[in-house]
């Protein structure tokens, strides 16, 4: 990265031609060598427009929060691995001046930065980083930027990042009270032609002294996007259910498994959700201090490994304490309770009680749009998690001969006992691949919730809902159960607000239930009867 | 298919029990094609029919426990059984001893007899309620009848099958409907139990109505009454034990050679 | 014929004499003796106990419609909690102006909320007839609702716990927002008197506490004839073969309904006994985790054995004192936790039920030794 | 060769079973009579492994069964049909017999011919829910479940009840069937004395918990045991 | 014969609010643990006696009476939520003892017996938008805030102050979610629909703890950056921001009244302080442990200074008591029981630091808020005689009356 922006900036440099002198390079410098985030901010311009051979470099630095200034010279030094580079001739320094301070960034010198590296890389021989120097640029419309751009363009052979930088150009156009009002108008409708919010933000930051030809042409541009927008928004509300609608199915159908099938009040359910995700966070750590390049395959780690801690001690749950209340499924509720305090205290006791910092894999960060959705890249991760969760666990119970005896036994244990079965093998499987399941929702959730000691008892209701709105016994039902719930509740928000859209689903629930008290996917019949 | 049995109008109006054409069906099986017949005040009608005629079934429809997709239930000739609820067909005088005995498991003998008494049924008639010594010597003479005077404080979950059965007709005795349905009462019970219980029957139908259905064919012979024969949910034969039964159909799908 | 029964039942009358020496010796221990002396009742104590005995009866109502009906409720806590508010809004008023803003009609949270005038919902708590009549008839009411439709369309099970649940919640969440005018979150606090009495004056907190006593008591009684009527006979064939109950000809709905609300009243009347004692009332009583653990303590105690259901209360609160304070503190959770876990795997009828177990199995143990004593002929134990 | 000796068995404080000792070889049908609540079923749940007996012994081809637990009998050929069919009632017709699997080796995990032969219904219904097959169906399912295990020793709780007469009769010839093979025991318990009778090799009479009169076909009294069976 | 002076220590070590109340249950110890080594107070040692209310707000009360009445606490640390404040407040009143409340709250209250040294509104919610409108010209503001009484009065304060700044109605969006909100993805979709009319557009946040972690992920993921639209927290902390991933959160900011990255000798003396207590390296300070650390001391030189423990002699003490803070001041207890503080404007580094971009002088903690119609005319005054916690300066009267 750094070799580019040198590269970019040497580039610009000749590009731009030598209009430049050794004494405005030492003034833009000395400016950055500041404490007050003016004098930086006008720096970081000064710099970036300078010509300067070493702008590209030092606004790097500043960037990564690297560069520094001497009080005493005024004279910029910045850090590239262990090595200081003094700023002003980018040769390295033996040893630094003592008592260097630190350049500060706010929010304000950060966007000022990405305007300057915007301009400084739009020759970047990677497209990528030139389509996002094109984007920066939209985004700033600084006028300063223009001649970068000129020159950028007639370079620009990609179509894809020759229009962002040709939209890139029409916003700084736009917005230029000295560009004449007809190129304006091109500009605006040229800008106009992407519907998304950025543009709509863009057409409406026009300045009420602007020529009217200009105000119709984005006003016209406005209207358009927003109409495109409502039909999107539609389809965004959409996604966050079937979004949500994942999350609750995740943490529902281990439930669905231990409650649902095994007829066991479990308690303790949310609290092997979270044993899941604190595998995650112990994987994670254990990858940061031993192979922090393997970051990004933490959750594949995380994912097999989560199963089997949650699954073990679902099965030692099962085996010490479940075993002995089958028939008794009220007491399982006050059992697993006790299994549940214990579980949060012990996990408070050996991590803390405060949240614990998961990261997000690269592959789970960050949004693409869909068209008008944002699809956030987690999210969809999620959704297609749990359909392979949902789907494997469907084939198991269906297909395959441990699915045959776990439903066998949790039906009639003493018959199915009868039969040659092991009920025994088979409950505590059957309890451990709940727990599992759990476990993997827990790896799910440390992506987007607190990964804290409380992490379960904030879904339990959740998933007990969508279980018995789907009907107990039935996995289906869990699944249509998660995709109502979630896709109502997300339908019903915009409306009403997430507070009394979530009173309204439950008064929906309570009221649905009585036309259907046997919940979604009721099984019906003398079978259920008996 | 059979011809649904066309019912004789002026039935409708002397019958205790009247259906007509009611069909049900389960997830498109259909459990009762057509099914008609009538029962009048004070006669005993004995059903049987292979195994999954539709027998079970009829009863479920009559004690208002299934809808009938189609056909009318009537009883008394105006009360359209299909539009009440168990509790009010009960209350109407309806009741039944069910295939598979079920009792109240928690409580004991004699209060599966006193639950099941004919009495008020209103939360406040039972939350003031006293037993008076009628009541009692009802309960005694009922618990002498099924012979588990010597059981009477045992929790009924901790009976045998055969006890539950009898418990089970104890607690229709006490009960005392106008209409008795009575799903294989000699399930489980030895031959001569078998034999009381047709005389037991045989007694309570001088004064009352009754549907019995069996598959013990001594035990049919016993009660000496008329017999319809179900087969796939409607009627297949109706007539004396012995016309029934030397019925080509009947011994076909039913009785076997 | 309903003294009859209840005299029938040593439990219960230890039970009862219990509570009748406490209704006379703690007030005794609280006011009349010196602090020096070895028997004062310090003020701590008694708040502890009001608090308790309010659980106490909370946990009664729900083992009544659990225990004997099979009506496993995990939103109890909300006809508790409604008890209390209506109970909180009469002491609320009862403020006038001596709030902070010292607004004569309004509570404080509103005044700082810029509300103008009172709402609607808040007329008439001023009266205390009509503040003690909503204790009863909001539970009793939403029971009513809630109870006429799921029954009548025979919700059950589960079904009926997780709506019941849904209740609660959809309760809490309303109850914390400001605008719903019950004080949001921080609920309604700060009280000064209760029918013109100092709410923390030894007396009064006197009074308050026999007042519990009292209500527990007649709560235990209320219940005890319900169960030991033909309608508890009717309740506990309902809870075990519901349908079969039907086919008797009982409406089983209008039973669950019956004890339903009566239960619910009940809940609301320990709701509106505790927030006196305790000094606040917020939506926290909303939570679900409250109704859930209401129905750890019944279960603890033993459910369908009414005492045994106060018992388990008093019991795991106590426990909860005792170890949320000193060296437990850090890891009382690990301790009541397993708790629950050894009663439910060591006691499975819960304290008293065990108890009831025991004693059943030894009269059982030395009636069949009897009888081996007595003659071969074992007809009692065996069938003819 | 199944020997039961000398066993107790409890329900809490209540026995329910004295001293009873009955044997049963295969190739033989062993029949149990008895009046209602005398303690036919409950021995048959301790010969299967329901229920625990408090004294004796149960062994079976020579191996000790007491300590074993249900599926271990049955992995040892116990097969059962209780009382009260027992049917996995969420689980289709062809999952119920699916479940005798369980104790079998790959090669015999399929369901023998004979079970749809005898049963013929039990074919037409294999998708349906065994909790909505009608009473006399879901006892036919539970007498073809347990073929399905290829049972050694098969243990039955009054197979009869509910079946229609001419499947009884079918019954009564898959049990000839099956004594006739030679290498299976079977203990019935049955009420209907005219097909005791005509199956029974060995009979035992049971009363109070006890067994009270016993013997091989040939040596049955009709009339004694009828009134041993009467009240 | 007591041997030891007992401090009660209040803070739920269990339960929803153990998240952030264990480590001031630690810090007291901490700081107990340091006083005794300097030979405790007036000649006695202290005992901390530590109870867990376990985030149960009837059960705060309970433990408040036990901590005064049975283990003859004299001064109590505690309390997180303004309800467990409120729920105990009766308590300590009737008992005349005294509490110390370390975190930031709504104000609109002021107890004889309670002693404030969390921030009021005015210490953090106003000099934060003022930053906002100052530095980055912000002209369109989400309120977004659980659902319960401190963001509604907060939001309500600060939709008077923004209205009185002629910021228009329509450039205001208000949002409130339940506690422990975790899905937000059409909270922040609408957030970044209304910061993209054109017009600067930040985020005022008075979320509370569980629900920040799932809110600031989203708005990560949703790729709304702190250069787009910058959230100015009120209840995100550094012991927060440990357990989040930081790098999609640089510069985003807080308002409080210390950091942890003060620069002062006091405060890397605290910190070493605490990492030695502690043992551990990584651990975090924040805003409500600097409070405790003011209350603590103040309370120590109030006992100092009365000569004696009893509550009214040190109730009265305290007024006027200054003890150093952590960022380079004095810190007074003033005669309302709130304390003058700082306030502090940091940015988020990926490192979990806040690098602070704004320090005010030392600002009096308002009891009554300007903004409000009912309370504007209050003062409160502890000072004898007067000694009113609502004086009501129209009419002249104590008890709030305006007339
Ligand atoms: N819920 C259901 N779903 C599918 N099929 C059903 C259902 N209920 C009943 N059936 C079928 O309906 C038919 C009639 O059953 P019913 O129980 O009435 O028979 P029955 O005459 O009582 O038989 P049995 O003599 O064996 O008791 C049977 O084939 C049964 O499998
Ligand atoms: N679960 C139980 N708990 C307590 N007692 C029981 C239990 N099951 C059976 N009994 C009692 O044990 C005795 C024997 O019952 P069992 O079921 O073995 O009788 P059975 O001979 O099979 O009778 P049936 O012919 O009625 O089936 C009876 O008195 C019965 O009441
Ligand atoms: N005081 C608060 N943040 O509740
Ligand atoms: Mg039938
Ligand atoms: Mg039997």
């Amino acid at each position: 990265m750094q070799a580019f922006l040198r590269i970019a900036g040497l580039v610009v440099v000749l590009l731009l031609g030598g209009l430049t002198s050794a004494f405005a390079d030492a003034a833009a410098q000395s400016k950055l060598a500041s404490e007050k985030f003016d004098d930086i901010e006008a720096g970081v311009s000064a710099l970036a427009t300078s010509g300067d051979p070493q702008a590209s470099a030092v606004i790097g630095a500043l960037a990564d929060g690297k560069l520094a200034f001497d009080p005493a010279s005024k004279a910029l030094y910045y850090q590239k691995g262990s090595d200081t580079f003094e700023g002003a001739s980018g040769s390295k320094v033996a040893a630094p001046p003592s008592g260097l301070k630190k350049v500060k960034v706010n929010n304000r010198i950060r966007r000022a930065i990405e305007a300057a590296q915007g301009a400084l890389t739009l020759m970047a021989p990677d497209p990528a980083t030139r389509l996002a120097a094109a984007d920066a640029v939209f985004k700033s419309h600084d006028e300063a930027a223009l001649p970068a751009i000129d020159k950028a363009l007639s370079a620009e052979t990609d179509t894809g990042v020759k229009q962002a930088m040709e939209r890139a150009r029409a916003a700084v156009v736009f917005l230029s009270s000295s560009a004449s009002p007809a190129d304006r108008v091109n500009a605006a409708n040229l800008i106009a032609g992407k519907s998304d919010q950025d543009t709509l933000g863009l057409l409406q930051s026009l300045p009420n002294d602007a020529p009217q030809a200009v105000k119709d042409a984005a006003a016209t541009g406005v209207k358009s996007i927003n109409e495109t927008l409502m039909l999107w928004s539609g389809a965004q509300n959409l996604w966050f259910g079937l979004s949500l609608a994942s999350v609750l199915l995740l943490a529902a159908i281990g439930l669905a498994i231990t409650f649902g099938v095994m007829g066991v009040i479990n308690m303790a359910h949310g609290e092997m959700v979270m044993l899941g995700a604190y595998t995650t966070f112990v994987v994670q750590e254990l990858i940061r201090s031993f192979a922090p390049g393997l970051f990004d395959y933490s959750m594949l780690v995380a994912i097999p490994l989560a199963f089997l801690v949650a699954g073990a001690v679902g099965v030692l749950i099962e085996r010490t304490i479940i075993r002995w209340l089958y028939g008794r499924p009220l007491e399982t509720l006050l059992a697993t309770w006790g299994v549940s305090l214990v579980l949060q205290q012990a996990v408070r006791t050996l991590f803390g009680p405060t949240n614990q910092d998961v990261g997000a894999p690269a592959f789970m960060t960050g949004s693409f749009a869909l068209g008008g959705l944002d699809i956030t890249w987690n999210r969809l991760w999620i959704v297609v998690f749990a359909g392979l969760v949902f789907a494997a666990l469907l084939l198991l119970l269906r297909f395959t001969k441990f699915g045959l005896q776990m439903r066998a036994v949790t039906q009639n244990r003493r018959m199915a006992s009868a039969m040659g079965i092991r009920t025994n093998w088979v409950d505590a499987f059957t309890f451990g691949l709940g727990s599992g399941i759990a476990g993997l929702a827990g790896v799910a959730l440390s992506q987007i919730d607190n990964v804290s000691p409380n992490l379960g008892t904030g879904y339990i209701i959740d998933s007990f809902l969508v279980v018995v709105f789907g009907g107990v016994g039935n996995l289906w039902g869990t699944l249509v159960g998660a995709l109502t719930l979630g896709i109502a509740n997300k339908l019903l928000e915009p409306f009403a607000g997430a507070v009394l859209g979530k009173i309204a689903l439950l008064v929906l629930v309570i009221l649905f239930i009585q036309k259907r008290p046997r919940g979604l996917f009721a099984l019906k019949g003398r079978a259920v009867e008996t | 298919m059979n011809a649904p049995v066309k019912a004789d109008p002026a039935a409708l109006t002397s019958a205790l029990l009247y259906l007509d054409g009611v069909e049900v069906s389960f997830d498109g099986y259909r459990a009762l094609r057509g099914l008609s017949l009538t029962v009048a005040p004070g006669e005993m009608l004995a059903i049987i029919g292979p195994n999954g005629a539709g027998k079970t079934t009829m009863m479920d429809v009559i004690t208002g426990k299934t809808r009938p997709d189609k056909g009318d239930v009537l009883f008394e000739g105006k009360i359209d059984l299909t539009k009440r609820d168990e509790a009010d067909i009960a209350q109407l005088g309806i009741g039944r001893k069910f295939q598979k005995p079920t009792v109240f498991d928690s409580q004991s003998v004699e209060d599966n007899i006193l639950l099941a008494l004919k009495s008020k049924r209103g939360v406040m008639a039972n939350l003031f309620w006293a037993a008076t010594p009628a009541i009692r010597q009802k309960v005694d003479e009922v618990l002498e009848t099924i012979r588990l005077t010597k059981l009477r404080t045992r929790l009924a979950g901790s009976l045998s099958h055969g006890q539950k059965q009898w418990l089970e007709i104890g607690m229709l005795l006490a009960q005392d409907p106008k209409l008795l349905l009575v799903d294989e009462p000699v399930a489980g019970m030895t031959d001569a139990e078998t034999a009381q219980t047709a005389i037991l029957l045989r007694r309570i139908a001088e004064s009352h109505s009754v549907v019995v259905v069996e598959h013990d064919m001594h035990f049919v012979r016993d009660l000496d009454v008329r017999v319809t024969c179900l087969h796939e949910g409607a009627v297949l034969a109706e007539g004396t034990l012995d016309q029934v039964s030397n019925n080509d159909r009947v011994i076909e799908v039913y009785l076997g050679r | 014929m309903i003294t009859a029964r209840l005299l029938a039942d040593p439990r219960g009358l230890i039970f009862l004499a219990v509570l009748a020496l406490l209704a006379v010796f703690v007030p005794i221990g609280h006011l009349a003796m010196a602090e020096s002396s070895p028997f004062h009742v310090p003020d701590w104590i008694v708040a502890l106990l009001g608090k308790y005995l309010c659980y106490a009866l909370l946990a009664l109502a729900l083992d009544l419609v659990w225990g004997y009906c099979g009506i496993l409720s995990l939103g109890h806590g909300a006809f508790f909690a409604l008890g209390g508010y209506a109970m909180g809004m009469y002491l609320m008023r009862q403020i006038g102006p001596r709030g902070q803003y010292g607004n004569p009609i309004l509570p404080d949270f509103m005044v700082f909320l810029n509300w103008k005038e009172l709402p609607l919902t808040w007329y008439g708590f001023n009266f205390f007839p009509y503040a003690v009549l909503m204790v009863f008839l909001v539970p009793g009411l939403l029971a009513f609702l809630f109870g006429w439709l799921a029954f009548r369309s025979r919700v059950t099970g589960v079904y009926l716990s997780i709506i019941t649940q849904a209740m609660t919640y959809a309760l809490m969440l309303a109850f914390f927002r400001n605008d719903m005018g019950f004080g949001g979150n921080n609920g309604l606090t700060d009280f000064k008197d209760i029918l013109g009495y100092d709410i923390t004056a030894a007396s009064t907190r006197t009074v308050l506490l026999v007042l519990t006593i009292i209500a527990l008591a007649l709560g235990y009684l209320v219940a005890r004839a319900i169960v030991t009527s033909k309608l508890g006979k009717v309740l506990l064939a309902v809870r075990d073969a519901e349908s079969r109950t039907r086919f008797l000809g009982y409406r089983v709905e209008k039973y669950k309904l019956f004890v339903f609300v009566v239960s619910a009243c009940m809940a609301g009347l320990a709701g509106a006994l505790y927030v006196p004692q305790v000094g606040i009332i917020n939506p926290g009583e909303f939570t679900p985790a409250n109704s859930i653990e209401v129905v750890i303590w019944v279960a603890v105690g033993g459910r369908g054995t009414l005492v045994g259901a106060a018992l388990g209360a008093v019991l795991v609160n106590l426990a909860k004192t005792i170890f949320t304070s000193g060296v437990f503190a850090p890891y009382w959770l690990f301790v009541l936790g397993g708790l629950f876990v050894v009663v439910t795997l060591f006691l499975p009828k819960g304290v008293i039920g065990t108890i009831g177990q025991w004693q059943e199995r030894r009269q059982a143990r030395a009636a069949a030794r009897l009888a081996e004593a007595g003659s071969a002929d074992v007809s009692s134990a065996l069938p003819r | 060769m199944l020997e039961v000796t000398d066993i107790d068995l409890h329900y809490g404080a209540a026995q329910a079973l004295r001293s009873v000792s009955i044997k049963a070889a295969p190739g033989r049908v062993t029949c149990v009579l008895g009046r209602n609540g005398v303690g036919k079923s409950s021995l048959l749940r301790a010969l299967v492994g329901h229920q625990p007996i408090s004294k004796g012994r149960i062994r079976w081809n020579g191996a000790d069964l007491t300590a074993l637990s249900a599926s271990d009998r049955a992995r040892r050929g116990v097969g059962y049909v209780p009382q009260g069919r027992e049917i996995f009632a969420l689980l289709s017709v062809e999952e119920n017999l699916k479940t005798g699997f369980a104790p079998l080796k790959r090669a015999d995990c399929f369901i023998p011919e004979d079970v749809f032969s005898l049963f013929p219904v039990l074919k037409d219904m294999l998708r349906r829910r065994g909790g909505d097959l009608s009473g006399g169906q879901q006892q036919q399912l539970a007498i073809g479940r347990a073929l399905v295990t290829r049972p050694s020793l098969l243990v039955l709780d009054e197979p009869t009840e509910g079946i229609q007469p001419s499947i009884i009769k079918d019954i009564g010839r898959a049990i000839q069937y099956l004594r006739e093979k030679g290498n299976i025991a079977i203990v019935l318990v049955e009420q209907y004395f005219d097909f005791a009778r005509e199956l029974a090799d060995d009979f035992y009479v049971m009363d109070r918990g006890e067994v009270v009169m016993s013997g091989t076909r040939e040596s049955m009294v009709e009339r004694e045991v009828r009134k041993r069976m009467s009240v | 014969a007591d041997e030891t002076i007992k401090v009660g220590v209040l803070h739920s070590l269990s339960g929803t609010m153990a998240i952030s109340e264990t480590t001031l249950k630690d810090v007291m110890l901490m700081l107990i643990d340091e006083q005794n080594k300097k030979g405790g107070v007036l000649g006695k040692k202290l005992e901390a006696v530590v109870v867990d209310p376990a985030s149960n707000w009837p059960l705060f009360a309970e433990k408040a009476r036990e901590l005064i009445t049975k283990d003859k606490c004299v001064a109590t640390f505690g309390c997180w939520t303004s309800v467990s404040r409120k729920s105990v407040l009766p308590v300590f009143e009737e008992l005349n003892s005294i509490l110390f409340y370390p975190v930031q709250f709504e104000g609109e209250e002021s107890s004889k017996n309670i002693f404030y040294t969390g921030a009021a509104p005015n210490q953090q919610a106003i000099p934060a938008v003022d930053y906002l409108m100052a530095n980055e010209d912000v002209k369109r503001w989400v309120l977004a805030g659980t659902d319960y009484v401190y963001p509604r009065t907060t939001n309500k304060i600060l939709e008077a102050y923004l209205k009185a700044k002629g910021v228009a109605a329509e450039d205001i969006m208000i949002n409130y979610t339940p506690f422990g909100q975790s899905d937000w993805q059409t909270i922040v979709s609408d957030i970044k629909k209304f910061g993209s009319a054109g017009k600067k557009t930040a985020v005022v946040s008075t979320i509370n703890g569980d629900a920040n972690v799932p809110f600031y992920k989203e708005l990560g993921n949703q790729g709304i950056k702190a250069t787009d639209i910058p959230v100015v927290a009120f209840s995100v902390g550094e012991e927060e921001l440990a357990g989040m991933d930081k790098k999609p959160l640089v510069g985003h900011l807080a308002a409080w009244n210390y950091f942890m990255s003060v620069d002062t000798p006091e405060n890397k003396a605290f910190i070493d302080k605490w990492h030695a207590f502690t043992g551990k390296a990584n651990r975090t300070t924040n805003d409500p442990m600097e409070a405790h650390y003011i209350g603590f001391n103040m309370w120590v030189a109030a006992v100092t200074a009365a000569g004696t423990t009893d509550s009214e002699a040190v109730q009265d003490a305290l007024l006027g008591i200054s003890v150093p803070n952590l960022s380079g001041g004095l810190s007074t207890m003033m005669p309302n029981h709130y304390i003058t503080k700082p306030v502090l404007i940091g940015e988020i580094q990926e490192d979990g630091q806040f690098n602070i971009v704004q320090q005010s002088p030392m600002v009096v903690g308002r009891e009554w808020s300007d903004y409000l119609d009912g309370s504007k005319d209050l003062i409160a005054d502890w000072r004898k005689p007067l000694a009113c916690g609502n004086f009501n300066i129209k009419s002249g009267k104590c008890g709030g009356k305006a007339a």
